[in-house]
């Protein structure tokens, strides 16, 4: 499964992405976030930001949601392009 | 009618409008209007001198999610065809850094999904800026105002 | 700032779009938008198959109304610079017939001012198209809602 | 003073315009109007047409107004440029 962060989150991680091997722990994006906070005390200050946008497969999510092996996940902040 | 054609880049690349314009452009000349918006790298800015700008896309979600924003304008509209083209990578001021097109057979249905697209596009396609000046690098922070602008079609909808 | 320059022009050449475009920017970048509109030639038509369009004017009326039009957009939104061209004479099917351009700090000012010349334009300047096809030549009627459209911006200000 | 005509005011007319050495009667626009009609039926026709725009020295009027020696009038029908 693969996890990546971009901008602001990128770079307070100091972390563009990372590969987890699936593990049944992960099927949902909530226990997956925390398993990311367990990282570290950065990591769950970061990731706890009220603003974090997370997207599923290209696809923003507003909450919780299933989880498979071989989606791609990203955490990001409030998009300023255009 | 031909089938409409969205065209979609993220480049480092500058692009010409008159070129993006004519490629909208069909065969049968069925279009009356198009609208177009293309932003620029502003040289002002509130807190410093602004020297380069930098763009940070997400690539492969970037492109889809302005497909998707192209999708929901033309079930709003009887748009023709629709372009979006997104600079990424280090720019000056003065540069352009995004343009759209949308061509129609007449003038409300090209302006409304232009400035439809141009508010989805910025709060929804995943880019973030990064302005360097002389005190450092700094991330943009979203305008609340864009936001709002958004949320005013989901109003229109209701 | 600069001072705000309104370019106008009634021409039977045709025009870039990219060049005129650019010309609405200035040396210090304050420009973060521009907004544009285009029409074009529209090869379908209810009575009959299109061959020619012409354009007929009043000179000299033609741009200053124009003008008009420029100057009171400039009263309603924070404009930097703005530009009309119109064509005038013999036109094909798939030709540009005019163009609207307005360059803003902001997109909101930019789309906003455009769509309004625009409905300005169709109201008030003095041109008159003749269409030419198979069964002759036919003045076009002015349409109902250009009017209706015009008068919008008469609401908001009340 | 100057007296054009437009598009299909001027093909009805079949006359561009007119040169009208200045007379005291021409000192209103709506007296400028009927000394026009007095030049035939036709003219009388196509004048009297309802949505017909006046304009005096590149201005749209919408009533009558005082007229000088050297102003230039113009009759045409609603416009449809764009």
């Amino acid at each position: 499964m693969k996890v990546l962060f971009f901008a602001r989150v990128r770079e307070q991680l100091d972390c563009a992405g990372l590969e987890l091997p699936w593990q049944p722990a992960f099927c949902e994006l909530d226990a997956l976030q925390e398993h990311l906070c367990q990282k570290g005390a950065n990591w769950r200050d970061v990731l706890s930001q009220e603003n974090i946008i997370r997207a599923v497969n290209h696809s923003v999510v507003d909450s919780s949601c299933v989880l498979t092996d071989g989606d791609e996940v990203a955490f990001y902040p409030p998009v300023t392009g255009g | 009618m031909q089938g409409k054609r969205f065209q979609v880049s993220v480049q480092q690349a500058d692009f010409d409008v008159s070129a993006l314009q004519r490629a909208l452009m069909q065969d049968n000349h069925e279009e009356g209007a198009i609208a177009s918006f293309t932003g620029y790298v502003r040289a002002s800015n509130a807190r410093r001198d602004l020297h380069t700008m930098e763009l940070e896309h997400y690539p492969g979600m970037t492109e889809n999610s302005i497909r998707d924003i192209l999708a929901q304008a033309s079930g709003r509209w009887p748009l023709l065809n629709a372009g979006v083209v997104h600079r990424v990578g280090a720019l000056r001021p003065g540069e352009q850094i995004v343009w759209v097109g949308v061509a129609s057979a007449h003038r409300e249905a090209a302006f409304g999904a232009c400035e439809f697209v141009m508010d989805y596009l910025k709060t929804r396609a995943p880019f973030w800026k990064r302005e360097l000046g002389e005190e450092g690098a700094v991330w943009v922070d979203a305008r609340e105002s864009d936001t709002e602008r958004a949320k005013r079609w989901l109003e229109i909808d209701e």
